[in-house]
């Protein structure tokens, strides 16, 4: 019960920094500070947290373009994190690739795609990688409900399915995809009825539980560990926010969102929290530790200096001094 | 598009957000609201798919417009693109035609990184069976938009992201002109340099010609407007008054419209010469999400100065 | 009785006619008369036949490089098809598309493309035209089981599914995608598991029986012809030559080709027709009919002109005169 | 491939009928059976898949081979190698590379018709972040292979799909000869002009040249064997002594790396020219499946000869 607790605070914790990081990347957009396309993770921070849960630091995950949540999930700091979104040279990705193209391998986390469908195959690259060099690492791959229409979405996972990869196929389903609502772009309802013509497992679930988030994934990783390949999960969730920061999200009502809201992942926590004996004071304590880091970071991202001519030109190709490892010790 | 739908009713929309959200750029505005959602068609995310199924319905008769929320995401529909669409009147002996309209924003937005700022031009003038469009202005966008449109085969239209904002005069309805496709425009007239450009550096170019002539240069601007077919004539006449041009453009480097418009020349006019020819061009990187680093591998007024005195010997 | 009876021996020379070209386009190509890919549709013969039955003159038909059997079926002379093969300027292409591009819409065939996946958009093109002229045409793809895991494929499905098109898909089973048999190269072995992600209807069968296609297709094309949606059909074949004809099909024993060849199509049909009373000569002198067109065909196209420069020239753009009909009579 | 992948075993190889079937085009003879079934991949229909896969195994560590059929079927994965092979490395600041071959014939066989017949050089030679070779000599595409293989970035590897048949001289194992990406070669030293050509138009270019000695014109012949990067100098340092220039290449006329080169050679050494530089392409359409027709839409001997005098004023 009290690891329970325990366990519980910490992932309040995890989840609180990102709705606060999400909160201050959006001031920081309004200011001008930030720039390009800016989507938020705001309402679907459970999947985020609970999926990292279930992860060793070596796995592989990899994200679309609304990926801040889930770096910082895997450990990406938040000041190099924001440090990123104000295009500073200490920036997770030196300013290069801003909001949609977070990577921290150093942290597991291989990156945030712009192009809908794409990194599904990348994903099942590293499961291949792993499986291939017998490494008993997982590759999660999440991506959102709009996704599952493109032929990438599509290649990916029917290799994934016919390789039996060590991988978790995650579809967020925050029942829009931009302006449109799930109904007037899929022909069915349930995602999953797509795994059986992938030949993996599947599983369906409301996402706004961090516990059961974790605990559904963790099943399936713990079968992708232990080679009984992919699993195809649907998680409902929802944005509270618009598809990005220039969209007004006019499509839905405000009715609708806060019907939503009574299910925000960090309030159903909270209640839980409760009962399970924690005090305000408890939770306030962290989450002013949260604060302070979130102020600090967007302070270093203030101050840092700009991202640098010279870095851009040097990653355009790699340099090429490869030299074969000795045979059989790769 | 508003206007030519109303004149054919076998003129379709189809693409991601064009219905209820109006437009991710809102230039569908209104449409579904006249048309109805059977001709102004939302799509789920499948550009493959729905210019697959706007070729396939051009083959039988419809002339669909298809719009790709941005050119970045045609390349998972580039296969549709270069190997049915423009190949399809050939491939059946001119049994089948594909009049379709391929539209959307091409081109660098601010900061939007890496794989959403590409100019597109490149890849898709190499093919032989498209017609590839690149209007600057408001006026040529309209007027080339309706030729594109009555057309009898597919066009690419590159519109440009960031100027979508720019207002400038417009005919009015009932005028009807129309710019064909392949007819490049003098935008500037000048008798030191040519400049031959289009898309947003048009922009660019008129400003950096602005500052040309403080210092005593007069460029001439040449606005190609049509990127498949080039008008070379229109440049080559240019250039053999001014002897001297430089070409500037958003694309990378390597090749390219301006490379295929620098090879026209030197053909066809290397005895007008008075100095080679010189690019102004978007850098040869992916593009960086820092604005400062965005900032300098788009064409800058101060490169196209430079490189304008520099064929005038100049510097 | 008599009129299945007449009705069989039709199908039966349907089928003997696409059999006996495809015999005679091997010859050419032995003899270096025809030049590229030849893919034969030997061993299907029943699919393209008994498809074409259930369909009308203005319905859509989309095929693969495969695509001979198809287009005669579906009218296309043997003349034209043999001169395009020759790459003569009275083939149905004018010499321009060979082998894997026949196109012939006067007779309602939409052509035979290169590119695995691509054309099922295609059709599904043709499709919406069909349902937003409301025409009441159907449109029917065909496609190998090779191309179910490519995205064109999945994306061209999911538009069909999702807006209920008037569309059937046919998938010829025939074991092989080149050297490779389904079980390597998919993750599933009932392809139409994969119908209940587009939310269509399915069916599986086997293939060598040409009435059970024509009954069982023709249920389909009704199906979307009064707006049920699409189908997928997976039907069971087998080709008894190779992929193409540089192909020895080393892959597969004879022993495999030889059980299989128990099952001709046409064998089976001419044992149906002896069971409904037909003759040995009936049969004899409809086979002669056939063996003399097919004849004809071969000389038409060896003394046909060369295709021709200027057409093809003239043929890269279309002439672009087009003028508005008036307003509402489209 | 086979000498480097036993020298790592990162390296795996992955396509369509690669292993069971020895490849398509029996390149990949006997991998199978030295590397297993691990190692040698065969592949369902599904490029953009396992184009992916490549590059996602390549960002973690692996050294992925991957064959397309034929670079026709590369459209497909088009969106990968753009948006993802080039521009992981620069959008990751340098934190993941990709070393990556995508390999296969390019260029016309005969009489594949027009979905089948591409010389893809254009579309992939515009991109930054990838390296393209198009090797014409068994020895060139021997060494250029390992030098691809060693590699840290993605290479776009062309084959010419006509020269499977032709042999020619290869290094021994033990040699292990690597050949430069980058670096062009003087395939035919002489005096009158310069014919820069690569893949299969450096035979019919060779040809053409030994007709034209016979007429007195002794030609030059760079075989670029890189396209990305240019080897500009060596065409500079050839194009100075001769003065005079043609480029022979299989593409369509329209851009690609015929006219960078033409760009490059005007902007460097047009003092140096003594006429304009033509080219000799292939012609502007969609390839046509009869053969009388095709022979003429490739380059041929005898607009080669024709371009070279034409250079060299003596028509
Ligand atoms: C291939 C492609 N087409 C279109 C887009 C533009 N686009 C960006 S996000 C988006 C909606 C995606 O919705 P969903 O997959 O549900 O993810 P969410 O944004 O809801 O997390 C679209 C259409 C794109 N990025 N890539
Ligand atoms: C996108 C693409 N990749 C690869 C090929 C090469 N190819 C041509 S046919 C074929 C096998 C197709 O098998 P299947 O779909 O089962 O059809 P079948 O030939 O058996 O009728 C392959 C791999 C192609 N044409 N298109
Ligand atoms: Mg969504
Ligand atoms: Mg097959």
């Amino acid at each position: 019960m009290a690891a329970q607790k325990d366990t519980l605070l910490a992932r309040y914790k995890d989840m609180f920094r990102i709705r606060r990081f999400e909160e201050e990347a959006a001031r920081g957009y309004a200011k001008g500070k930030i720039g390009g396309f800016l989507h938020l993770y705001i309402g679907q921070e459970s999947i985020a947290v609970g999926a990292s849960a279930t992860l060793k630091p070596d796995d592989y995950v990899f994200q679309t373009y609304r990926d801040h949540g889930t770096a910082i999930a895997r450990g990406t700091s938040t000041r190099a994190a924001m440090a990123e979104l104000y295009g500073k040279d200490p920036g997770i990705s030196r300013g290069l690739g801003g909001s949609m193209h977070f990577f921290d391998p150093a942290n597991g986390f291989y990156g945030g795609y712009g192009i809908i469908g794409g990194h599904v195959a990348l994903a099942a690259g590293a499961a291949f990688k792993s499986k291939y060099k017998k490494e008993g690492t997982v590759s999660m791959c999440f991506f959102g409900e709009g996704a599952t229409n493109i032929g990438g979405f599509h290649e990916g996972a029917s290799l994934a399915g016919l390789w039996k990869l060590p991988m978790v196929l995650v579809c967020e389903n925050n029942t829009y995809a931009m302006g449109t609502p799930f109904s007037r772009t899929s022909p069915v309802e349930d995602i999953t009825k797509k795994a059986a013509g992938y030949g993996m497992a599947s599983d369906r679930f409301d996402g706004h539980d961090v516990q059961e988030v974790e605990a559904r994934i963790g099943a399936a990783v713990e079968l992708a560990r232990s080679g009984g390949g992919p699993t195809l999960i649907e998680i409902l969730t929802y944005r509270f926010r618009g598809h990005s920061m220039s969209d007004p999200g006019k499509y839905r009502t405000s009715q609708e969102v806060e019907e939503r809201k009574k299910r925000d992942p960090l309030k159903v926590t909270k209640t839980q929290l409760e009962s399970l004996g924690c005090s305000e004071d408890e939770i306030l304590a962290l989450e002013n530790q949260v604060e302070e880091e979130i102020a600090d970071a967007v302070q270093f991202a203030e101050e840092a200096p700009p991202a640098r001519h010279d870095v851009m030109e040097r990653s355009v190709y790699a340099p090429s001094n490869y030299v074969y490892p000795p045979v059989g010790q790769p | 598009m508003l206007e030519e739908m109303r004149l054919d009713e076998n003129i379709v929309l189809m693409g991601e957000e064009v219905g209820y959200y109006q437009g991710a750029y809102k230039v569908t505005q209104g449409l579904l609201e006249e048309f109805g959602s059977d001709r102004v068609v939302d799509t789920p995310i499948a550009e493959a798919g729905f210019a697959g199924i706007g070729i396939g319905a051009a083959m039988v008769g419809l002339r669909p417009i298809i719009e790709f929320m941005t050119w970045n995401f045609s390349f998972v529909a580039f296969d549709q693109i270069v190997q049915n669409a423009a190949k399809l009147y050939q491939m059946s002996a001119g049994q089948l035609q594909v009049p379709i309209v391929f539209r959307g924003p091409n081109g660098a937005a601010k900061q939007v990184s890496s794989q959403h700022s590409h100019a597109v031009e490149a890849f898709y003038t190499h093919v032989p069976g498209l017609w590839v469009c690149a209007p600057a202005t408001p006026r040529d966008a309209k007027g080339l938009l309706k030729a594109a449109i009555r057309d009898n085969n597919p066009v690419i239209f590159l519109e440009g992201e960031t100027l979508y904002g720019i207002k400038g005069e417009v005919p009015e309805v009932e005028e009807d002109e129309i710019i064909p496709i392949g007819k490049a425009a003098v935008a500037r007239e000048g008798t030191d340099a040519t400049i031959v450009t289009w898309g947003s550096p048009y922009y660019t170019s008129l400003a950096a010609a602005e500052r040309l002539a403080g210092a005593g240069i007069e460029c001439e601007i040449i606005d190609m407007r049509s990127l498949r077919p080039l008008d070379m004539e229109t440049v080559l006449q240019s250039v053999r008054k001014t002897n001297r041009c430089v070409v500037v453009h958003e694309h990378w480097p390597y090749a390219g419209p301006g490379a295929e418009i620098v090879d026209g020349i030197q053909r066809d006019a290397m005895d007008h010469l008075d100095a080679p020819i010189l690019r102004v061009t978007g850098q040869d990187v992916p593009m960086p999400y820092a604005t400062n680093l965005e900032e300098n591998v788009l064409p800058t007024e101060a490169r196209v100065e430079e490189a304008v005195k520099q064929v005038c010997y100049r510097q």
